[in-house]
């Protein structure tokens, strides 16, 4: 029973330590970072449950017979693109974001904003 | 041209980058048989063109392969990948089923990979050049 | 070709998009991305009128029969979104020109039509599919490029807002992809259809318990529930004129479908309402949305702004007509959604006149426009009267509905705080009337400043949209009518 | 214990310490650099696990292009990162509880590695048997991937089209492009 979720339980913890550094951070880049950690773990998740104990990749070759499931193989490299272009199109808002605000820290752009609405 | 970068590192990367450039070609047309396809070609292409963009600078890398190029191949690829649906389906078949491409099932299908794991390179490589270009000329 | 009109539906805009990057005239950009958004109405209505000849279409993507492939599923449900989703596009993009060649840089031009294409094709996507990783992968589409259309805002808050949506919309996304994966893993499939034959014999797994907790939480960032919804109003706020216009109308519309898509055809509805008290979970925090956002609109002093806050009580409506568990209050809240589509389209669609015209939408600048742009300022009192729910109006039917369907379930708290809503709507709808009509500008540069009505072109559609809140306020045969086949199908 | 599992336990450990550091680090260019090992890691994790595909994507995208990404942004930036940590509770309380629901989940799960578990036994079974002779290549990912669900990887593409279109149209310095073409 334990050895079965073991495996479960940690990426489990990975994954709230990723979206616990998107949700509490300040920092923006920082938060990207958190969501790539946040959803790699997911990643390992689905590779997780695709594992058969025994089996090879699968790649059909003579001689082997048991297989891991491919599928969530497919689905995750789509899911690693995804990530990919969320953390691009991110990290290119950031950059314009310290153009306008010359920072990229979350309270200090609140803060500027708050400024401006006073004025 | 960068001056941070010193000879031995252009001098090595004369060797590397082209070998990096097969090994992109040699992921793209094994994926029936080993790891990889298009995706992670396009991913290492890219990622040669972006190593010698940071040892001899960027403009220098725009002259061979200028951000015009680029652009047009991101599209490309993408009208690649769905042109070859669109014919598939002119040709009497199902949007993307291979089968109606040629006459045994297994040609047309390995055509239908063929041609749609060059789309999908294509356009992969280009994106991540077009990223790198327009952050780091945002850069300056 | 006929057969082929469930793919044709998404890849037109698919392949469209690309191609709209290698054009270089801003002009015919616009022109191409317009043509598309008609055609992509025009393969709608025929999707409409296929479905109801010759109920569910299934389109095999690769030939591959599902669950093995990918199916797209066009049900009366999916008919009745692609065609709002489509027509708001095509009179969205009718309008669009003036707005964005004054807003967007023409150079850029290509590039953000071609965003908005793959925006449509995202929404489009979902819609028409019957495999749940496909939604996610559409979902993302549509999602990444409205975070681009957003960034695009002239203010620089439009990047702090396309930012913040970014961070919650990929929180969204990912707690979705596991949800997603949860179900995988109990089930072995990823088709719609075939997940909804596996599910009843698993409903006691605490796993498939977890799935539908991830689901409802992602579903509900998308759709911007309360207190998911912080995103919403400074989104809808910065974003460029029209981009508000299209995302107002379609992109929480898409995801209220994909709740009902999920929770009452993937999960059998009575499962999700009887087992996992989906209503128990919707109605409350329905409340809370309809009371507090229309509450806080009141005291908006930017009108994008307070109509945006408006959208996320009027999501409440939707989610709590949907929430109320029976046929009647899904179909409430499916016409709902339908009327809501027009009347909040055409409000921004008003603003966005305002803001070609005067640069601004703050509130006092609004003082004495009921004389200096009277279609305008017109067509804003007759759409409020339609978001107010007056008699005559669409918003009246779409009220009289969740009303009903809430009495008869005899939720009388409800049942109150529809009304309730309606009054507090009466007060920011008010403000604007005020300002417009019965002040005079206090600056003297304003006073002096000649301000045209907004073009023919963008009056048209605006007041189409008009015409359109007053028609389905008398003819409900397509809004109510459609909805209804749609849910009794799911409701079985 | 065999070795799978010990490979599989120090890897995963490996994983956490690398992120128990991230969550304390300061500087922004040591944490994209761990945020690289931690991709590089979990690539390690996915042969492991047979993935073998996945891992080769992994370590190209993660650790590769994504590092890369991150330290020209930080370079546009600047290095430190500010230190303002405001809030605690909320994201504890929502980390909990959500990570909560997740173990609360994985209670019926099958366990890893059950090779009798449905998503072995409906579907997939039919690309392991099948694909070699309906499409006639030996990775089944590839068929999977290009053929059966080929149109998932469409929408990939289109995916990674969008954010290319995206951060042109944000970045894209297209003044300079205009000039260019008079």
């Amino acid at each position: 029973m334990i050895t079965g979720y073991f495996n479960y339980w940690v990426v489990i913890i990975l994954m709230m330590m990723g979206f616990y550094i998107v949700i509490s951070d300040s920092n923006l880049i920082k938060k990207i970072i958190g969501l790539n950690i946040f959803q790699t773990s997911v990643f390992i998740l689905f590779i997780s449950m695709s594992k058969v104990k025994g089996g090879t990749a699968p790649i059909l070759i003579a001689g082997a017979d048991v297989y891991s499931n491919p599928l969530p193989h497919v689905l995750i490299l789509t899911a690693i693109v995804v990530g990919v272009s969320t953390s691009a199109l991110g990290l290119a808002i950031i950059a314009k974001i310290h153009r306008a605000y010359g920072t990229v820290d979350e309270t200090i752009i609140h803060e500027q904003d708050d400024l401006q609405d006073e004025n | 041209m960068n001056p941070r970068s010193s000879l031995i590192l252009r001098e090595v990367c004369r060797l590397v980058i082209p070998a990096v450039m097969l090994f992109a070609l040699y992921v793209q047309f094994h994926g029936e048989y080993g790891p990889g396809g298009g995706f992670q070609a396009g991913v290492i292409f890219a990622a040669a063109v972006i190593l010698y963009a940071l040892v001899y600078g960027r403009q220098k890398a725009q002259r061979i392969l200028p951000t015009e190029t680029v652009r047009y191949f991101i599209a490309a690829g993408v009208l690649l990948y769905a042109g070859v649906g669109v014919a598939t389906m002119l040709l009497g078949g199902n949007f993307l089923d291979y089968n109606v491409l040629l006459q045994g099932h297994q040609q047309a299908q390995h055509l239908g990979i063929f041609l749609i794991e060059l789309g999908v390179g294509v356009t992969v490589g280009a994106v991540m050049i077009a990223i790198f270009y327009t952050l780091d000329e945002f850069c300056e | 070709m006929l057969a082929h009109l469930p793919a044709l539906q998404v890849v037109i805009p698919l392949i469209s998009a690309p191609a709209c990057v290698l054009v270089t005239r801003a002009n015919w950009a616009w022109l191409l991305a317009t043509a598309v958004s008609i055609i992509s109405f025009v393969i709608a209505l025929l999707l409409v009128h296929e479905v109801s000849e010759h109920g569910v279409l299934s389109y095999h993507l690769g030939g591959w029969r599902p669950p093995l492939g990918i199916e797209y599923r066009i049900d009366h449900l999916s008919a009745y979104l692609l065609t709002i989703v489509a027509a708001t596009a095509s009179i969205t993009m009718i309008a669009a020109r003036e707005s964005i060649k004054q807003e967007i840089p023409p150079e850029k031009a290509s590039l953000f039509f071609s965003a908005y294409l793959l925006c449509l094709t995202g929404l489009l996507g979902i819609i028409a599919s019957g495999d749940a990783f496909n939604i996610f992968v559409f979902l993302e589409i549509s999602s990444l490029s409205s975070y681009v259309l957003i960034a695009m805002g002239r203010d620089r808050r439009a990047l702090t807002a396309a930012y913040q949506y970014l961070i919650m919309g990929t929180i969204g996304a990912t707690f979705i992809l596991i949800g997603v994966g949860l179900l995988y893993m109990l089930t072995g499939t990823l088709n719609i259809q075939d997940l909804q034959q596996r599910i009843p014999a698993i409903v006691d797994s605490r796993t498939l318990h977890a799935a539908f907790a991830f689901l409802t939480a992602g579903i509900s960032l998308k759709i911007a529930l309360f207190p998911l919804h912080l995103w919403l109003p400074n989104a809808y706020a910065h974003a460029p004129s029209m981009i508000t216009v299209f995302l107002s109308a379609t992109a929480t519309k898409v995801s209220v479908y994909v709740l009902l898509r999920f929770f009452f055809d993937l999960f059998p509805q009575e499962i999700s309402l009887q087992q996992f008290h989906l209503g128990k979970i919707l109605l409350p925090l329905s409340i809370i949305a309809i009371l507090t956002a229309s509450f806080v609109a009141i005291f908006q002093e930017n009108i994008k702004r307070m109509l945006a806050y408006s959208s996320v009580a009027q999501i409440g409506y939707m989610t709590l007509a949907i929430g109320l568990g029976s046929a009647d209050g899904t179909i409430a809240g499916m016409v709902y959604l339908f009327n809501h589509a027009i009347i909040k389209g055409g409000l921004f669609l008003a603003m966005a006149c305002v803001l070609l015209r005067i640069g601004s939408v703050q509130l006092e600048d609004f003082a004495g426009l009921g004389r200096r742009m009277p279609w305008t300022m017109a067509a804003v009192v007759l759409l409020g009267l339609g978001l107010i729910g007056i008699p005559f109006t669409a918003g009246f039917v779409s009220k009289w509905y969740v009303l009903s369907a809430a009495i008869e379930q005899g939720h009388w708290l409800a049942a109150i705080v529809v009304v309730g809503g309606s009054l507090l709507t009466v007060l920011y709808i008010w403000k604007i009337i005020e300002h417009a009509y019965f002040k005079t500008p206090v600056s003297a540069t304003r006073q002096s400043q000649v301000i045209l009505e907004a073009p023919r072109q963008m009056l048209l559609p605006l007041w189409l949209l008009v015409a359109g809140s007053f028609y389905f306020g008398l003819d409900t045969s397509f809004s109510l009518g459609f909805a209804s086949t749609a849910v009794q199908a799911l409701f079985h | 214990m065999d070795i799978e599992t010990i490979v599989n336990i120090s890897l995963l450990t490996m994983l956490a310490l690398t992120v128990v550091v991230l969550i304390r680090m300061k500087s922004l260019l040591a944490i994209a650099l761990s945020s690289g090992v931690y991709s590089f890691l979990s690539a390690g994790l996915f042969v492991a696990m047979d993935a073998v595909d996945v891992a080769f994507t992994e370590a190209a995208v993660g650790a590769g292009i994504t590092t890369i990404l991150l330290l020209v942004t930080i370079a546009i930036t600047g290095r430190e990162q500010t230190v303002s940590k405001h809030k605690r509770f909320l994201p504890i309380a929502v980390i909990t509880i959500t990570g909560a629901a997740l173990i609360y989940g994985t209670l019926d799960m099958p366990p890893y590695g059950d090779a009798k578990a449905p998503i072995h036994t409906h579907v997939a079974p039919h690309y392991l048997t099948q694909s070699s002779e309906e499409i006639g290549i030996p990775n089944v990912v590839t068929s999977v991937l290009a053929s059966y669900r080929g149109y998932d990887t469409l929408g990939e593409v289109v995916v990674i089209f969008t954010a290319a279109v995206g951060v042109l149209l944000l970045l894209g310095n297209a003044a300079k492009r205009s000039g260019r073409k008079q």
